[in-house]
């Protein structure tokens, strides 16, 4: 049994879906920092579905180069949140906000 | 409008989804709550606030390093597969690359962030220090 | 004609030289530094205008450099002489030389001495470059400086809150009429392919009648904001607020007239569009008779004077709307000299009173100050039009040609006349005659004359405005200023053909008109020297000339004055002004609730953008 | 299939790396790894002067490339490099020219100020050249996932760089939001990538407006979320309304110097980027996305200036007051035709310049009266032109040219792009435009009456924090290099203001043909 193209298609939008609404409902920054990685791995699987729909091997290769980006992002967001961590004890989003109006 | 169906299917099956997902938790999980289970501690005070959650940094920062040479495998993979075809070239920009990345590492040993073992204890906090107060960490693991 | 160059220099000179050093060189060197820039850039005007004598059909152009191209739009810095700029820049620095010369009087003391003339030799250089631009966006540089330091000039004594606000009033006025001017240009470039104005020339437009309306209505737009026409004149009066040496200059002289210039140097647009001329005439004397009813009831001297330039301003552009660009042209010239000169005077006696504004409490200054009473009574009889001073003749080439262009448009002129003459009366009566009722400001000492550097130039003003009206006499050999401007104005100014006879009558009305005001003024406020109170016996007593006056102009007079004053000024106007500043604080307010802090709330707005524009997509673009 | 089957099924193309093409950034890269390299040979001792002598180098030279890339461009079709995926032309030129030319006053304004926050480690100039590069990378992608690449070196810098006071509440928040909101917007903006992918097949932008040209797409449905995703990645980096939210918090958050370097880095390259995609790959798309862009330009010019009013934060103002700019340089995309792209690479040139000599001065001020550069109210601006006239008359000059005074560079940049407006007979763009920029002055002017007004106010905590905060050097010293930095924005800005031929000339010749 061949799976059709377009359903992982929606899978991976629905990862997609599922990481953007865990980054706008989650507080702890740690879990929306996770979701955003989630939707970059949801775009990385449209790539490959495309690419295997369209029979062509660029979709693959952009997966490589948005792994790469993803984990530059992981590190310069982990320093970021680790510095948060160290000067107060929290890790709540709604904490974060001294910087209004 | 037949040609958005899949579009918005898409749309609606993630929003279900992901509300459903909600929910589902919220109503399978078991729930006998009561108000000792919910304390953090059975005796004592009460605390009022959430009690800050040890975090040992070091493993970040080991971990950062990782996701460097892990990366650098993500390229090498592919090049190792078609090495034979690529030739000289594609040696020449792999150096070039292994370079780059080399720099950034010699870069890194230099800053301390390999002397984590405990015998080096001293070092390492200096590098600790030098990231909580001035640089992020993110400026080492780049 | 090169030396246009210099008449723009000296200024700007004098401004660098003053912004740099002034606070060095000190009170009075920086003020008579200032006054030798403006008086070098008279200088060269008088250079320009002799070169130009004999050759006036050809206008010259001093190109300086290209400014900028940017696809088809071509605009470079280049000075423009012809007729009305050499005019223009002629009685631009004349009025800017002798009150840069009476500031130095006028100001001694002040802590900010160097930067009140640093601020008027940028005025007097943005003035120039305004009137001898040959380009539209150079022309809009010179708008935006005078703009600008009329802002920091109103506001100069800052201290007071008033003047604060006063500023920030004249501000917003101007900036909604900057867009005007923007925007009219844009139109111009548009429909013209230049922004030169030495591709406007009359006759040779290919313009369709409603782009010209458009084009004329913007910048008209932009000329009632800064010539303060109904009904965004108010600014002018709060502008009251500054030193009195800028109320003459900038709030009287040479600034307020730079709308009534531009839509003159538009002139060739104009001709083209008859709906925006019936507008602007109508606009023009509409805010001549309002505010002329309104200065019959004013008590501060300074306000009396304001409302009385806004209504000679209503008359020029009256003129402009009827298409009587010389005439225009002439009054404002004329008028520069009299308002330039009451202000001044007005200035004197403020400053010998130690700051008094209220005319209730001045009074028999005659006595005191013969200097400043004989040249005021002078310019009185200007204004008024009493022949044959040069109100008579400015104001009359005004009203005969809206008689020209419609009898309805002249008698309100004349009546506006008449109450011109009147009020002014008034004023001269009330605080050069009657008896003494300063001495609560003065403290037991006598007023004084004012210093030579304020008299100099009161004596110089008088003499130009009762001369004045040599420079265009209605009598044909002597039309100077027709003939200068002629060749500027072209087939775009508009000829009535009348009679000699009618030409005659109507001369005569307005001289009748004038004599009548000057009498009504002496019956109502100079037969009294007593106080206001034996002054309202005496109308009871029954001349019924005065019950006459006191019907239709002390009591509804007041009425109308008030209207003036508290609808269209407080509520209408001021409304509008506080109604934009009052969304843009919500607007601004709202900003800040939205700028939360939270990262959460700022990730929701985002995606309602997103959502936004996924809707549009799915909904109107992908059909 | 598994990938190396794939590979082997194909014959490999070589692609042949045009080392001309790059060679922007690669100076720039290699500056930065050179220093990195210097500093992890010599040890404990820091180099300030070397690490800044190279990063200098590497600005000129990277500007050198693209000045001579401009030379050979002028007039010609984009050449491609790198298998389609990098395009040199004018334009792109012009774009490293800029970049060049913010790098240069960035470098020697920045470093100065950083030593007093986090001394003379070479990871500043590092981060400043390889966010540079990013931007390079962004102006010259003929790839879409290459003008990722570019956005991301851009950004994760950029991250790092709001950062950089890590121990101050305040900047450590700002990084954490732009990074938390930078890093949804990358997604989205990626999954527009792919969604553009899957339409068309193909991520490249000439072989994009290929296919679009000679196909008509029957299911356009994804191609067009695809675009508004784009265009949300993009609009956020400029920071449109409604995306942009994060600016005014990380504008007052990041150090005064990197907000400047920030505000006017980020958008050069994401305008760049923006051009290329929208006004060349999917010109035939303009009717779909045109509504969407001007909503964007007119929503960030008008809310830009109207939210400014109430500010009392110096940072926070001239964060709207880009926020406005954004929307007067989206009205150049959204006009679209060869004038308006050249008046969009003046405005860009003109802007960025400007953007970051006042944030310059913004540093210096805040470093003369002893204030933290996370604030600096209007009130603490009072009495500046009594205490440092110079100062305060140069501030003046550069916040009224971001007003668009006459006689500099602003000014040119706002008429000409509301000249592009009326060409394509907008007019009421247009009109909402002006008054904007008519609100706009309103707030510009606060700033320049808040130093010109008053007497100095006493600002004791601030003192004390700042106090704390000085290094050792004298801050005439500190100050030196960064007043040499704002001179030069200053004299480009009103010497371009009075004489913008040749700029306009250069920018004429940078528009993209075909």
């Amino acid at each position: 049994m061949t799976i059709p193209g377009s359903w992982y298609l929606v899978v991976a939008a629905l990862l997609f879906g599922l990481g953007a609404f865990g980054v706008l409902t989650r507080r702890n920054v740690i879990v929306m920092f996770m979701s955003l990685e989630l939707m970059l791995n949801a775009v990385n699987l449209t790539f490959v579905s495309y690419a295997r729909m369209l029979n062509d091997v660029g979709g693959q290769v952009d997966v490589f180069f948005v792994l790469v980006v993803a984990a530059a992002e992981v590190v310069v967001g982990l320093g970021i949140i680790v510095a948060i961590f160290r000067q107060r004890a929290t890790v709540t989003a709604d904490d974060i906000s001294s910087l209004k109006g | 409008m037949a040609q958005y169906l899949p579009i918005v299917i898409m749309l609606v099956l993630g929003g279900v989804f992901a509300a459903g997902s909600f929910i589902g938790s919220g109503l399978l999980a078991p729930k006998r709550p009561h108000r000792a289970k919910l304390a953090p501690y059975e005796c004592g005070i009460v605390p009022r606030s959430e009690p800050p959650e040890r975090f040992p940094v070091r493993f970040f920062l080991v971990a950062m390093i990782f996701i460097i040479f892990d990366i650098e495998i993500i390229f090498l993979y592919p090049f190792a597969a078609a090495a034979g075809e690529l030739g000289t070239f594609g040696v020449i920009e792999v150096a070039g690359f292994a370079l780059v990345v080399f720099i950034a590492f010699a870069y890194l040993v230099a800053n301390g962030a390999l002397s984590w073992g405990p015998s080096r204890k001293q070092s390492y906090r200096v590098v600790e220090e030098r990231l909580a107060s001035k640089v992020p960490t993110g400026v080492r693991g780049e | 004609m090169g030396a246009v160059g210099f008449v723009v220099l000296f200024p700007l000179l004098g401004f660098l030289v003053l912004l740099t050093f002034g606070r060095r060189l000190g009170d009075p060197v920086a003020g008579w530094l200032g006054t030798l820039a403006v008086f070098g850039s008279f200088v060269s005007a008088i250079v320009v205008w002799l070169a130009r004598l004999g050759n006036e059909g050809h206008p010259y152009v001093l190109r300086l450099f290209d400014w900028f191209s940017a696809g088809g739009l071509h605009v470079n810095v280049s000075f423009r002489v012809d007729g009305l700029s050499v005019a223009m820049i002629l009685f631009v620095t004349g009025v800017a030389t002798l009150i840069h010369l009476y500031s130095i009087g006028y100001m001694k003391g002040d802590p900010l001495y160097h930067q009140f003339f640093v601020y008027l030799n940028l005025f007097v250089f943005s003035m120039v470059v305004l009137v001898t631009a040959n380009t539209l966006p150079l022309a809009f540089l010179g708008w935006e400086g005078v703009g600008a330091c009329s802002y920091w000039l109103i506001s100069f004594w800052f201290e007071r809150p008033t003047a604060a606000s006063a500023g920030k009033k004249a501000f917003i006025v101007n900036r909604i009429g900057d867009t005007g001017f923007l925007l009219g240009t844009f139109l111009v470039f548009e429909h013209l392919g230049s922004v030169s104005f030495s591709r406007l020339t009359a006759g040779s437009l290919n313009l369709s009648p409603d782009t010209a309306t458009a084009i004329v209505l913007l910048f008209f737009l932009a000329a009632a904001g800064k010539s303060a026409q109904l009904p965004l004149f108010t600014w002018l009066l709060d502008a009251m607020e500054g030193p009195t040496p800028v109320s003459a200059l900038i709030h009287a002289a040479t600034m307020v007239t730079a709308g009534v210039y531009l839509m003159a140097r538009l002139s060739p647009i104009l001709a083209l569009a008859h709906t925006a001329d019936l507008v602007i005439a109508i606009v023009g004397v509409a805010t001549a008779f309002v505010a002329a009813m309104a200065a019959t009831a004013q008590t501060d001297i300074k306000k009396i004077v304001a409302y009385s330039t806004v209504s000679q301003l209503g008359y020029m552009m009256l003129g402009i709307g009827t298409g009587a660009y010389t005439a225009a042209i002439f009054l404002m010239i004329t008028h520069a000299f009299y308002k330039a000169l009451i202000f001044l005077g007005s200035g004197s006696v403020i400053h010998s009173l130690n700051g008094e504004q209220n005319i209730r409490r001045m009074g028999a200054l005659k006595k005191y100050m013969p200097i400043t009473t004989v040249t005021m009574i002078l310019a009185w009889l200007s204004i008024a039009g009493v022949p044959p001073f040069s109100g008579f003749f400015s104001k009359g080439a005004v009203l005969e040609n809206a008689f020209g262009d419609s009898p309805l448009l002249w008698a309100a002129g004349v009546i506006t006349a008449l109450l011109t003459a009147y009020y002014m009366g008034r004023l001269v009566y009330v605080v050069f005659y009657g008896t003494p009722r300063f001495e609560e400001v003065t403290h037991g000492h006598d007023p004084h004359e004012s210093p030579s550097v304020m008299t100099i130039p009161l004596i110089v003003l008088a003499a130009a405005a009762v001369i004045g009206g040599l420079l265009n006499l209605p009598v044909s050999g002597f039309g100077f200023l027709g003939s200068w401007l002629a060749p500027v104005f072209g087939t775009a100014q508009a000829a009535y053909p009348m009679s000699a006879g009618l030409k005659d009558g109507l001369m005569a009305t307005d001289a009748v008109v004038a004599l009548l005001g000057v009498f009504l003024s002496w019956r109502a406020w100079g037969g009294v020297s007593e106080n206001p109170a034996l002054e309202r016996k005496i109308f009871f007593n029954g001349w019924y000339i005065d019950a006459f006056y006191d019907r239709a102009f002390a009591r509804t007079g007041t009425a109308v004055a008030e209207v003036a004053d508290t609808v269209v000024d407080r509520q209408i106007v001021d409304g509008a002004v506080t109604g934009v500043a009052g969304v843009a604080r919500l607007v601004g307010g709202a900003g800040r609730k939205v700028q939360s802090g939270l990262v959460r709330s700022y990730l929701l707005i985002m995606v309602g953008g997103l959502i936004v524009m996924l809707g549009y997509v799915l909904t109107v673009a992908a059909r | 299939m598994i990938f190396a089957n794939v590979l082997s099924q194909l014959p490999i193309a070589l692609p042949a790396i045009s080392y001309k093409a790059v060679a922007p950034e690669l100076v720039l890269f290699g500056g930065a790894l050179l220093i990195l390299l210097v500093s992890a040979t010599v040890g404990k001792r820091e180099l300030p002067g070397l690490y800044r002598a190279i990063a200098l180098v590497a600005a000129l030279a990277e500007g050198g490339f693209s000045g001579y890339q401009l030379y050979l461009a002028q007039g010609a079709k984009a050449s491609l490099a790198v298998a389609g995926a990098i395009a040199y032309d004018g334009f792109s030129a012009f774009a490293g020219i800029v970049v060049a030319a913010i790098l240069l006053l960035a470098i020697l304004i920045g470093p100065g100020f950083i030593k007093r926050i986090a001394g003379d480690g070479p990871e500043f100039l590092v981060l400043m050249l390889i966010s540079a590069m990013g931007a390079t990378v962004m102006a010259q992608g003929e790839d879409l996932i290459v003008i990722f690449i570019g956005l991301e070196i851009l950004s994760i810098a950029l991250y790092v760089m709001v950062g950089y006071r890590i121990g101050d509440g305040l900047a450590r928040e700002a990084a954490f939001k732009y990074f938390i909101l930078g890093g949804f917007s990358s997604a989205i903006f990626l999954y527009g990538i792919a969604l553009v992918y899957g339409a068309t097949g193909t991520t490249n932008l000439a072989k994009i407006g290929a296919f679009l040209a000679l196909n008509v797409l029957t299911h356009d449905g994804v191609l067009l979320f695809g675009l508004a995703l784009l265009l949300l990645g993009f609009g956020f980096k400029v920071s449109a309304v409604p995306f942009h939210l994060w600016s005014p918090d990380v504008y007052q958050g990041a150090p005064t110097s990197v907000t400047g370097y920030m505000a006017a880095m980020a958008k050069v390259g994401a305008f760049a980027a923006l051009i290329r995609v929208f006004d060349i790959a999917f010109a035939g798309q303009i009717v779909q996305w045109r509504p969407i862009v001007v909503g964007l330009a007119i929503l960030s010019m008008v809310f830009g200036a109207l939210f400014a009013l109430r500010q009392r934060e110096l940072k926070k103002i001239l964060a709207y007051s880009s926020i406005n700019h954004a929307g007067f340089i989206l009205l150049g995309v959204y006009a679209g035709t060869a004038a308006a792209i050249s008046n969009t690479l003046f405005y860009l040139i003109a802007y960025a310049v400007i953007v970051v000599g006042t944030f310059g001065l913004v540093s210096i001020v805040q470093d003369s009266i002893g204030v933290s550069e996370g604030s600096c109210s209007l009130d603490q601006l009072r009495g500046l032109a009594r205490s440092r006239p110079a100062l305060a008359t140069v501030t003046a000059i550069m916040v009224l040219a971001q007003a668009g005074a006459p006689f500099t560079t602003g000014f040119l940049a706002k008429f000409s792009i509301i000249v592009s407006v009326v060409e394509i007979r907008e007019y009421w763009v247009a009109v909402v435009a002006m008054l904007s920029a008519a609100i706009a002055v309103a707030f510009y002017l606060r700033i320049v009456l808040a130093m010109f007004r008053g007497e100095p106010e006493e600002v004791e905590g601030e003192r004390v924090l700042a106090i704390q905060g000085a290094a050792t050097e004298a801050p005439a010293r500190r100050q030196a290099l960064a007043w040499i930095g704002v001179s030069l924005s200053l004299v480009f800005t009103v010497g371009f203001g009075i004489f913008p031929q040749p700029l306009l000339d250069l920018a004429a010749r940078a528009h993209i043909v075909g």
